[in-house]
């Protein structure tokens, strides 16, 4: 039996600022970190660079080598969770251990969806959101010599993936239910764009395309095709199965705890248990836009809610200041980024938009204030300073609005939040 | 020299400034106006100068007799009436107040004044309102009732000037040369005749109308106002508007 | 129509160094440098180039030197490149030629023919560094007796002004000179103990906090002259003249009075500021004392009046009118006086030497009786302590300089002040060229300046075995002349080298 | 902690500050060799804007709570005991996560090697060289408590 002052379930960057929060305030409770993978905290967004080799998972780590043992923190992995009981304060891990903590952090993550799709469990079909599930497909393209790979879904981590695939030289083809990819994360007219990127490197693009099913190859388990609901079949040796990602929410909601679609956590991130808080892609923090709360499944959110989750159970109160939607995408070298609001679905919005040669740039008013912004190119560049107007509800007048549609600079923004920023007082 | 007499009924204060030197009597009435006395009456002043130089509140004060020169230099608020002729500068850089005389005024009246209010029912001098300037509110303003000597005007840059003739006869021009040279604000209203060889190149000629005509009938009305005048029968006159051609005369004068 | 006018310098650029950064291009206020894209190379418009050296100054890789253009005509002692320049500029124009600062001509400058004495056996000299010496000064009418009792002075005195060095910042106005360019003279001369002049543009309302160390000017514009005005000041001076347009008046062009000049002119925007030549109510001495007497009423007699004029011909007579019309102190301007802008023929053909004229104009107060009865400023092409020092000797109670504190915070005379362009923001009307000076900076450069020159003048004066300034007022025998005639030794007072 | 603070009353746009801040970042740390011979190119890392008479440099604030360090996808950007923010090249990849989260637009895209730059506050100088070389001290090195006197003109 071990008691922490401080448990978190989970090993991701929620859990990392969590841990750099809860030290910031208390340097010696006791800390421990339950993971399930084996592996120290490491950029999931940048899995990637595994396939194509240009990172080891050592490289990947997000934090350094000293990490944990700066923070003094235990690291018990790989290991997983099998149940809370907030009641005893305790966790019991699959291997029978028991966990008792003064504070525990549930910040389990998401999982991938699977769809509905007949042979989904097929060998030669994989995620894409874990060193693990890299390795397994690394390890299946090299032993079967894989060509021909097709991706199930067009959004951000199939897209990753299918460029690349295509950059370790197999031709890819892209399956998207929505008529255009990105939908979630870019307007029409990027995504437009990123669709002609991804065309004029090879990917063939199936949109507003169902897979029906995942054929094997004859004589074999492993998959061998794709058969979409219209007809056609896309012959393959691997299948990446991106259909987006959903709270890992089963331990709470086993414990009792209020889950929604993700883990209910107050505007100190604590979740309707006592001393039990969550944070990252499991928990459904407040979106300042939206003015709701919701599970909004990014990275720097995840960070956010970790450290606000960290600091108050650390016992310094403080709210969650509320994030956004937001995506820094980059695909063969070209950024796209959006924030907010960008493609609001009903009347009352403004959209101005701008666009040149390798540019494009979109924001969205709401009255006087920014929501929403789409940057493609080298539009992106100090974009920040448009996210900053969305999270500091700067109002903005004619003058200001075209001033900052045509250049994201100081100058852009009125003189008394451009005197603010240059004190610093962001 | 004599010490300024005093009698004091209210905050009306009679001066009797016969034999007294210009400075004690200034210095005298600043100290009547520093202890709050809203009304003074000079009684025989001889060419004291400076009188309303350096008083600094708007104050009364009525002159019986010869004020001397620089009447109001530097004026800021005093209303002074002069039962008399007044000698050369009256108004000079006067920044505010009024000046009412009810004879003749000297040379370079109204030089450079800048704001307030001057009526003088008589002639005045050689270079009455050189310079006259404006500044936002503060348009200054000189009524003459008869006529005026040259260079009247000169290098006015602002201001509103009415020259009104009353004592011509018949047929009798203004007798200024020089009028408005140099001018580049600023308008001048003249009742009665002048011929073109005395106004300045750089002055234009138009007929009184509009706004032009409102704002001569006001000056007009509180001219005649304060020497119980008919300001119809004046009005009635013919009147003709000075104005500056160019707000930069001299903008082609240099080699750069 | 084709202008004949040839550049005068020449932009020499080594391509070597220059890095393209660009900071030429931005800091030329005249556009001569341009960056050529297409060719990544910086080049130039000879044409527009004024000397002034800020990009050369600026450059970070000392690229660039800025050279006398080395078009030659044919060689002519009568017909020299300056003449046929100005020829053509009015060809062109048909205008009056303009210039700025003082006079470039090489009229004799006599105090590089006086020098000055020092101790040698029979008197000793005095260690400035161990022995307090005194720069104090004292400006404002004496009176011929003083009761001093119990270490008082009974009575009241004339209003006096202190000095802690006998140094005074030119009237230079806001419009002319730039706003931090003004304010740097005024802090400086407050820290510094001394006095700046606002010259006859008004006198913003934010300055007026230096208001113990400021001269305020009234002159023939009259701008923004009211009671506050002349009142929140030191001292307040009547410009009759200036050394450098002596008997013209000044012309402040529209396009230079913008919203912030044209509140402190207290005159709308856009017109022409126009100063006339005389003061139309000054047309003899008596209309001269009454304006003196004006300005005294006007300031219950608490402040010294000074009158300017340009050193003329007579000008001695003169100045014994100003003394005699009542002023505290009387100014003199020499030919070698600096301005904003002047006609060039006015400046370079007009007036006398300042020390000509101050040597006349000191000896005819005396000769009357009546020199103590205002102090003698002078002003007009001081260049050093040494310059400053002579004149002290000469009869001054005090110098103006111009030209030697706009140098220290950046001045280069290149001589197109009238522009408004000034790339060292000195005399510019654009704020984004008066931003180009850090009163910070500049205050401490004027400070400096006078605290160096205010140190030699004492090492000098202990040379003499003096240790207070006032010892050596008006003692010319501490001077001598060097390759000067008898009348210019007659004139100046004093006695020829090695006699 | 110290920061580089803009006066814009006196900045005059020379942009000396960007070229002296790309020389200390370059390898040679030569003006001429850093502008003409290297390549990739050094960056700056502070830009000056300028809109007539308006012009100021600025530059990362280093931020109590870095939004571009929490945003960092692969921990490539670090907030580090002396409060200085600053970039691991070798982790960064170039994601621009950070450009998108840094409310004042100080992170840059370097191009030339796929990573953020950004400024460093010059590591190993006392002063940075921005403010070093700033010919009429539009920028002061100063802690966020001496700022009451940068606003002054008079």
């Amino acid at each position: 039996m071990a008691f922490y002052d401080y448990l978190i379930v989970g090993n991701s960057v929620a859990a990392v600022g969590a841990v750099e929060a809860i030290r910031e305030v208390d340097r010696s409770g006791s800390l421990a970190i339950v993971g399930e993978e084996p592996h120290p905290a490491y950029s999931r967004p940048a899995i990637s660079y595994l396939l194509t080799g240009e990172k080891t998972p050592e490289q990947l780590a997000y934090r350094d080598p000293d990490f944990y043992r700066r923070m003094a923190v235990e690291l018990l992995a790989p290991r997983r969770a099998a149940a809370v009981d907030p009641a005893r304060r305790r966790v019991t891990l699959e291997d029978g251990a028991c966990l008792d903590y003064g504070k525990l952090l549930l910040a389990t993550g998401g999982r991938r969806v699977t769809p509905p799709i007949a042979g989904a469990d097929r060998p030669g079909v994989f995620g894409f959101i874990s060193i693990a599930d890299v390795a397994a497909l690394k390890e299946h393209i090299e032993r079967h010599q894989a060509r021909r790979a097709v991706v199930v879904g067009g959004g951000l981590i199939g897209l990753q993936a299918a460029e690349a695939l295509l950059r370790i030289g197999l031709t890819v083809t892209v399956v998207e239910l929505m008529d255009r990819l990105l939908a979630l994360n870019l307007d029409r007219r990027a995504s437009a764009t990123v669709e002609e990127l991804f065309r004029s490197h090879g990917v063939e693009l199936f949109l507003g395309a169902a897979a029906k099913e995942f054929r094997p190859r004859p004589g074999e388990e492993r998959v061998g095709a794709v058969a979409l609901a219209g007809g056609e079949e896309l012959p393959c040796d691997l299948v990446v199965l991106a259909a987006g990602v959903a709270p890992r929410a089963e331990l709470a909601r086993e414990a009792g705890i209020r889950v929604v679609k993700g883990i209910a956590v107050d505007q100190h991130l604590a979740t309707s248990a006592p001393d039990v808080y969550a944070a990252g892609d499991v928990a459904e923090a407040y979106d300042f836009l939206e003015e709701r709360a919701r599970p909004i499944p990014i990275w720097p959110n995840a960070y956010h809610e970790g450290r606000t989750a960290g600091l108050n159970m650390a016992g310094r109160e403080r709210s969650y200041r509320g994030e956004t939607a937001m995506n820094a995408l980059h695909f063969f070298g070209t950024p796209a980024i959006s924030v907010g609001q960008y493609d609001p679905p009903q009347e009352g919005y403004e959209v101005r938009e701008l666009a040149g040669e390798g540019f494009y740039r979109r924001l969205v008013f709401k009255g006087e204030v920014l929501v929403g912004l789409v940057c493609v190119g080298d539009a992106v560049d100090r974009c920040g300073v448009a996210t900053g107007c969305i999270r500091d509800r700067i109002p903005l007048s004619e003058e200001f609005k075209e001033k900052l549609l045509a250049d994201f600079r100081f100058l852009s923004l009125p003189e008394e939040w451009r005197r603010r920023r240059i004190r610093g007082e962001a | 020299m004599a010490q300024a007499k005093l009698s004091r009924e209210d905050d009306h204060v009679t001066v009797d400034a016969r034999d007294v030197y210009y400075r004690q009597l200034n210095e005298t009435l600043r100290g009547l106006v520093q202890d709050g006395v809203g009304h003074i009456r000079l009684e025989h002043v001889f060419g004291q100068r400076y009188i309303g130089t350096n008083l600094a509140r708007p104050v009364d004060i009525e002159i019986d007799g010869i004020p001397g020169n620089d009447l109001g230099a530097f004026m800021d608020g005093p209303r002074i009436e002069v039962h008399g002729n007044a000698q050369d500068g009256t108004g000079n850089t006067m920044n505010s107040g009024r000046i009412v005389v009810h004879g003749n005024a000297g040379d370079i009246t109204a030089m450079s004044m800048r704001g307030g209010a001057i009526f003088i029912r008589g002639d005045v001098g050689y270079r009455t309102a050189i310079h006259m300037k404006e500044y936002r509110d503060k348009v200054p303003l000189l009524v003459i009732g008869g006529t005026a000597q040259d260079f009247f005007g000169e290098y006015m840059a602002g201001g509103m000037v009415v020259l009104l003739g009353l004592d011509l006869a018949a047929g009798e021009f203004h007798r200024a040369s020089f009028i408005g040279t140099g001018m580049h604000g600023g308008a001048i209203y003249i009742r009665g005749e002048v011929q073109d060889y005395q106004l300045g190149k750089e002055v234009g000629v138009q007929g009184v109308e509009g706004e032009d005509r409102r704002r001569l009938e006001e000056a007009v009305r509180s001219f005649a106002d304060h020497f119980d005048l008919d300001a119809a029968g004046i009005l009635a006159g013919n009147f003709r508007k000075l104005y500056p051609k160019y707000l930069r005369p001299y903008g082609t004068h240099y080699a750069y | 129509m084709k202008s004949y006018v040839l550049p005068e310098f020449w932009v020499d650029r080594d391509d070597y160094r220059c890095i393209r950064c660009g900071v030429c291009v931005n800091q030329c206020s005249y556009d001569t440098h341009y960056y050529d894209p297409e060719d990544d190379v910086v080049r130039a418009r000879e044409e527009r180039c004024t000397g002034c050296q800020r990009c050369a100054v600026f450059c970070p890789t000392n690229a660039l030197t800025i050279r006398t253009h080395p078009y030659e005509y044919r060689p002519n002692a009568n017909w020299r490149k300056e003449n046929i320049r100005d020829l053509n500029r009015q060809a062109d124009t048909g205008g009056v030629v303009l210039t700025g600062m003082g006079n470039d001509k090489p009229l004799r400058i006599y105090w590089d023919h006086l020098v000055l004495n020092a101790s040698q056996v029979t008197n000793p000299s005095i260690d400035p560094l161990r022995e307090p010496m005194e720069l104090d000064t004292f400006l404002g009418a004496k009176p011929d007796q003083v009761d001093v009792t119990c270490g008082r002075v009974q009575g009241s005195l004339p209003p006096q002004i202190h000095l802690s060095t006998p140094i005074m910042f030119s009237a230079m106005s806001y419009g002319a000179v730039s706003y931090q360019a003004q304010l740097s003279m005024m802090r400086a001369a407050g820290e510094y103990g001394t006095l700046a002049n606002t010259g006859e543009g008004g006198w913003r309302r934010e300055l007026r906090v230096y208001g113990a160390s400021t001269i305020v000017q009234v002159a023939s514009g009259r701008f923004g002259v009211d009671r506050s005005y002349l009142n929140e000041a030191a001292m307040v001076e009547i410009k009759i003249g200036q050394g450098a347009k002596p008997g013209i008046g000044g012309h402040l062009p529209g396009e230079k009075v913008t919203p912030p000049v044209a509140e402190t002119r207290m005159i709308p925007v856009g017109t022409d500021a126009l100063s006339p030549a005389p003061q139309h109510d000054i047309y003899s001495i008596e209309d001269l004392s009454m304006l003196i007497y004006a300005l005294k009423e006007a300031t219950h007699y608490e402040k010294p009046v000074a009158v300017k004029i340009s050193a003329v011909h007579n000008a001695a007579a003169i100045a014994s009118g100003i003394v005699r019309a009542g002023a505290d102190v009387v100014v003199l301007d020499g030919i070698r006086g600096g301005t904003g802008a002047a006609p060039k023929i006015i400046r370079d053909n007009v007036g006398i030497p300042i020390e000509l004229a101050l040597a006349a104009v000191d000896q005819r107060l005396r000769e009357e009786g009546i020199r103590s009865r205002a102090s003698v400023v002078v002003a007009g092409g001081f260049r050093n302590s040494g310059d400053v020092i002579k004149a002290i000797a000469l009869g001054a109670d005090a110098v103006y300089i111009g030209t030697p504190a706009l140098v220290a915070i950046g001045c280069t005379v290149c001589q197109k002040c009238y522009t408004g362009k000034c790339p060292w923001g000195i005399t510019a009307a654009d704020p984004r060229l008066g931003k180009r000076i850090n009163p910070d900076i500049a205050t401490q450069r004027l400070v400096n300046l006078l605290r160096g020159w205010s140190f030699e003048i004492k090492e000098m004066l202990g040379g003499m075995g003096i240790n207070a300034i006032e010892s050596l007022r008006g003692n010319r025998l501490h001077l001598r002349g060097v390759g000067l005639a008898e009348w210019e030794l007659e004139v100046l007072g004093v006695k020829g080298a090695g006699r | 902690m110290k920061r580089v603070y803009a006066r814009e009353e006196v900045c005059m746009a020379c942009t000396l500050c960007e070229v002296h801040c790309l020389v200390q970042h370059s390898r040679s740390r030569d003006l001429v060799k850093a502008f003409k011979r290297e390549r990739p190119r050094p960056l700056k890392r502070l830009r000056v804007e300028e809109r007539g008479p308006l012009s100021f440099a600025f530059q990362c604030r280093h931020c109590p709570e870095p939004d571009c360090v929490y945003a960092c996808v692969t921990g490539a950007l670090t907030k580090g005991e002396d409060g200085v923010v600053l970039v691991q090249e070798d982790k960064c990849i170039g994601c621009w996560t950070c450009i998108m989260a840094c409310p004042y637009g100080s992170i840059e895209r370097d191009l030339a090697q796929g990573v953020a730059s950004k400024c460093d506050l010059c590591p190993g100088e006392e002063i940075p060289a921005c403010v070093k070389n700033c010919p009429n001290d539009a920028l002061v090195f100063a802690e966020e408590g001496e700022l009451a006197w940068l606003s002054t003109t008079t």
